[in-house]
């Protein structure tokens, strides 16, 4: 039975040597040799370091292809034209899949034809050299991003290859991101790749680590969001990490997403270990984008004012090309560019927005009670009340694809745009609570003359990128009133 | 009389929500739906419309390796014996492609129809339901000419 | 000695049949004919109906080249593509300085060689036929946008044409617009077009006027704008104008910003006369923009999430190639759906942000020592009051061109990016306001380690093309504290 | 020593905010600044040239007529004897045109510099410091020589 327990060195070891024999650029890897190389990075390619000590929120896209060449080239523009202070590495889906060897056929493929053939780079397939030529030719830190429910040979390869940031965890790399993998089994394999960062960060080398905070992307209530960012955070903690940023993706709604990312940071502090710095990131809008590069920058540009009065640590960007496919360099760095001035602009700015306090009341409560519920679920053990809160629906996430999570929970929005929940199915909550939300919710249903439905929800869903923030009937005005 | 598609998410994409959309517009409009989820294999996909005698089997891809993903899929149906209309829509190229050129990549792989992300699940199932009406029209032809 | 007076009947017809001689086209024209023909415009066109029947604020952007089937193509786009509610039609260059003979001249060269060689539609070589078939051929109300000192002819010929909407004001398309013209001059050619407003008002065809807010577009502090507005609107009632829309260009403190539009709106209506329908207009950022489409997204964006807590009756958009030139269709298509898609997703939002009721009052306060020093200047006479307080100094513009005004008050950010006035020069404002002001910027002095100067102004008309709202200088972090 | 420049926006252009920078910035540099301001003829730039006996006149414009304004701007000058060095800078072609082209046509025009709307001020200073210093230097070596 698993637990959030620490894994023994001669354990890590033997996991280690296992899993680097998954791929041949596996044998490459050289822990003491690893250590000495990231102690010949300057500062300024130290992950933790330079986000941790930034006095205002660092931008970050996301970016990667398959050649080195290339995915140099690309972040080298995002570092120059985009002014990004943070830089990614996006890693293909076949890598995801630890399908090794068609992340070869795709890299080989690429090199002969020049065409992006994978939706990433495939870092394994890169080996520990190739990723070392990256992080020594990008004079700025850089991140692993992935979505990879096993990322053990991952980790190994990329930290041992100069990387000091590492996205995802247990959960939120495995319920929005597969089908098929049990929450015990991607529990073992991150304990595994937060053990690794733990021992870089023993030697010195603290190696970032960030859960992925917006899961399915898609009108996820902030609490939930949360709750599994602080268990991805104590999972993390437990064996030695210690720089943990906490993720959320913007709702939309700003006094919400000020809201939620004050409660993220202040119970991040409080769930966590004291040595742990826990520093904050905000994904611009995660869900469906409009059709259109004009609207694009209008919702990108909401996601810059909130991030200016929420004032998060890091920014991740989205660009004008995010509904049509992996955006070209010009529209990743747009997007940068886009962000900066409006934060910049608003930054110095006292906007104390009415209300936030109390909506950030009710997201902590909402948090204690799934916190609360994970532990019961666990008799006190978080990894094992994870896995069985899921099995039973107090915790759960909507739109999950995966078979570990119900995916019974509805949200939608109440008629200032807040996400709300619809359909509680079986999560955990108090009743109190659930009645704030029903009140809200029916009067959203009032203003619009119909019933909490689905096809609300559907609404909500295409809202964003219909061009609203709310999935009103397309007939009446909705809340607007009539001005004079 | 209800008719029955198989829906689901091809290769190793998770992107959910389009199908979860459509497997309600679907319902909605009269259709029984077979959901089968995100990371369906080429075969799950023969398989069930195999099974539920489906009439259209309906391919959701997003994440950019959909023309990978349905290399041979048509072969894969013909061997398991299904004869239903294809659709495939979502996000079908890797980065910002023209259109065009992703549509007849696909109809040159077999599908019978491709939709764009833009797509509104109304416009697939119009489609669909005139497609069926040809297809019944023609086999009622055949049956009576027989 | 020019006066706040109507103008009588017999002058009015006298002045119009003089004007009319000015130009080939001013023989077309027929009071009784036009009255009929906006009698029989639909409703959608008329523009005081649609502009003051609306539920949320309407978008209007700027567009004017000199053929008539392209503007008509352009209006077209605008209103398609663009999603523009009400239309613009700027007037060219000559045109504004009464050379219609170089106006033609142009005009047939933009004919000859399809290029755009003036940088308007030059309206009164068009005609009022030329003007009705741009009127007949779009489906929204046009309004026209200029810059000309002394606008009789045009508006004799516009409102015969069929517009129902006149930018402009005997101050406001002076003092930013001209050197050496002089007030009294221009508010007596003024009076004019308001009585011909006034005219076809009182015939049941209610043409809407509306100042020209921003003035020079350049830190322009919130009472100054107001009260010239407040000024301009009463000079347009007292001849017959009942729908006035008074105008504000964004400042880019939102806070400011917002408080400025709700004193205009306040003012405006205990300013103006009962029977006048009072909207208002804000005016995205009229400075000088950043040199890149990406950069300008965000300072749009930042100008409709003003608008959407604000709720102006109507905005007046800008393209991200603002900088550049005279914007492509596509571009300006593109200004108005950003702002489009950030309005719409803020606006039903309940967004309320504190010192905005303070702020308020300020302006308020500044502006009643404005109107009041204006009245006391004129013994009771607005018209005369103005003219002789902008002769004293105790009116004053911020970067005026014009001879008519002392152009010697200078505004500077305080260090919340609020614009305040760092160089009173002879304005007239009570003591303790002053007071307010200097402690504000005094403030920011601090913050900066530097002197109030003339560079601390240069530096604020330079910061938002640079990326900024507030000009610090380029060493210190300024106001920024070192966040952990 | 100081050295005038004759500064203004020529034609009926009323974009005050860019000279009033510059003005600022060449005084600052050491230079003695003849501010025209906005809507100045051709005339009125040659007159102020000659009076002051102007080392440089430097051309604004914004509002997109600087190539209509500028015709035979030099012969004005030339009748007036003024032989400074013409700088022009600002927004000079409507619409969104190539930069290099605008430069062409308005040294075509006679202009010894061409600047556009993202030039600092000190990279004019800077030039202009340039350009009379080998002005100086040739006019120096031509008296030694004659
Ligand atoms: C939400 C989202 C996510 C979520 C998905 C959560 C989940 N499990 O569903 C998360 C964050 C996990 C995610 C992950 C990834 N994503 Co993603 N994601 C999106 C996003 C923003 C919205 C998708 C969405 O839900 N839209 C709303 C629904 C209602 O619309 P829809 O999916 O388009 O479906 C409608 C139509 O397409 C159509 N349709 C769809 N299928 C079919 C089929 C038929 C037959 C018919 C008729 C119609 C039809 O009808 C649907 C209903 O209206 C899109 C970009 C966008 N569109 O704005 C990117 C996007 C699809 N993702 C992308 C990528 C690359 C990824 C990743 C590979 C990379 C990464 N950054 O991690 C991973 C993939 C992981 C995996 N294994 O699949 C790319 C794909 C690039 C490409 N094709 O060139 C996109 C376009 C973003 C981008 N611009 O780069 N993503
Ligand atoms: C503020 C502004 C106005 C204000 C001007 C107030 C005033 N009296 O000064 C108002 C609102 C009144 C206005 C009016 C008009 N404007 Co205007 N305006 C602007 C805006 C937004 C900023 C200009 C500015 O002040 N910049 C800040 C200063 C510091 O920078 P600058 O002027 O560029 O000057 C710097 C450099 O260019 C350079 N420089 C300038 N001259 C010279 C000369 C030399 C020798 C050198 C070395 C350097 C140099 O150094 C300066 C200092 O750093 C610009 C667009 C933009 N740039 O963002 C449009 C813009 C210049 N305006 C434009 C137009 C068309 C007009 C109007 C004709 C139309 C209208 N809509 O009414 C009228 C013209 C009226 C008239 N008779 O002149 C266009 C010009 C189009 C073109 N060239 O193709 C622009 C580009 C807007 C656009 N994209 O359409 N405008």
């Amino acid at each position: 039975m698993i637990r959030d327990e620490r894994i023994p060195s001669d354990e890590l070891r033997r996991i280690d040597d296992e899993i680097r024999s998954d791929w041949a650029t596996g044998a490459a890897v050289d822990f003491d040799e690893a250590i000495r190389y990231h102690e010949s990075l300057p500062v300024e390619k130290r992950f933790a370091e330079v986000l941790e000590s930034a006095d205002k929120p660092l931008l970050q896209p996301r970016a990667g292809v398959p050649r080195l060449d290339d995915q140099i080239e690309l972040l080298e523009y995002l570092h120059g034209e985009g002014e990004a202070d943070l830089l990614p590495t996006t890693i293909d889906s076949y890598t995801r899949d630890n399908e090794y060897g068609k992340a070869q056929e795709g890299l080989e493929k690429a090199r002969e034809t020049g065409e992006d053939t994978l939706n990433g780079f495939p870092a394994v397939n890169h080996g520990v050299d190739g990723c070392r030529n990256l992080i020594e030719a990008i004079d700025a830190p850089i991140e692993v991003r992935h979505g990879t429910p096993d990322a053990r040979l991952l980790a190994a390869i990329t930290f041992a290859g100069g990387f000091q940031s590492f996205e995802g965890g247990p959960i939120s790399y495995n319920i929005p991101y597969t089908k098929e993998h049990g929450l015990a089994e991607t529990i073992e394999h991150w304990q595994f790749v937060d053990r690794l960062a733990g021992a870089y960060t023993e030697r010195g080398v603290r190696i970032n680590r960030e859960p992925f905070g917006p899961l399915t992307g898609t009108l996820v209530p902030p609490s939930i969001a949360i709750a599994i960012g602080i268990v991805e955070g104590q999972l993390a903690a437990t064996q030695g990490v210690r720089s943990v940023t906490l993720g959320y993706g913007q709702v939309g709604n700003v006094v919400q997403d000020v809201a939620a990312l004050r409660a993220l940071k202040k119970l991040g502090n409080e769930y966590l270990p004291d040595d742990v710095c826990v520093t904050t990131v905000f994904h611009e809008w995660m869900g469906g984008f409009p059709p259109d590069e004009a609207r694009a920058n209008g919702v990108i540009s909401l996601g810059g004012m909130t991030a200016a009065i929420a004032q998060p640590d890091k920014v991740i960007t989205k660009s004008p090309q995010e509904f049509q496919g992996v955006p070209t360099k010009e529209a990743n760095a747009a997007g940068l560019r886009t962000t900066r001035q409006i934060i910049d602009m608003a930054i110095e700015q006292n906007i104390d927005i009415d209300g936030i306090d109390e909506e950030q009341e009710l997201i902590e409560r909402e948090t204690h009670c799934l916190m609360d519920t994970i532990l019961k679920h666990g008799d006190g053990d978080v990894a094992w009340g994870t896995i069985k809160a899921f099995e039973s629906g107090a915790l759960d996430v909507p739109f999950a694809p995966s078979d570990s999570a119900a995916g019974a929970v509805l949200p939608a929005r109440d008629d200032d745009g807040r996400v709300r929940i619809f359909e509680w199915a079986d999560l955990e909550m108090d009743d109190d609570i659930k009645e704030i939300h029903r009140a809200r919710l029916s009067q959203r249903a009032e203003t619009e003359g119909r019933q909490e439905s689905f096809r609300m929800v559907a609404d909500d869903v295409d809202a964003i990128s219909d061009g609203k923030l709310i999935g009103r009937p397309h007939s009446g005005t909705g809340g607007v009133g009539n001005a004079d | 009389m209800t008719r029955t598609v198989v829906l689901g998410v091809i290769g190793s994409d998770a992107h959910v929500v389009g199908i979860t959309i459509l497997e309600q517009a679907f319902s909605a409009a009269g259709f029984d739906v077979v959901n089968l989820g995100v990371q369906t294999s080429q075969e799950e996909f023969a398989e069930a419309a195999k099974a539920h005698d489906a009439e259209a089997v309906l391919v959701s891809s997003l994440y950019g390796h959909a023309e990978q993903d349905c290399q041979g899929f048509h072969d894969v149906l013909a061997e398991a014996d299904v004869d239903a209309i294809t659709y495939i829509g979502g996000n079908l190229a890797v980065g910002q492609d023209d259109f065009e050129e992703t549509r007849a990549t696909f109809e040159d792989l077999g599908f019978d129809r491709v939709f764009d992300s833009e797509t509104d699940p109304e416009e697939a199932i119009a489609a669909l339901e005139r497609d069926l009406q040809i297809t019944t029209t023609e086999s009622e032809r055949v049956t009576v000419n027989s």
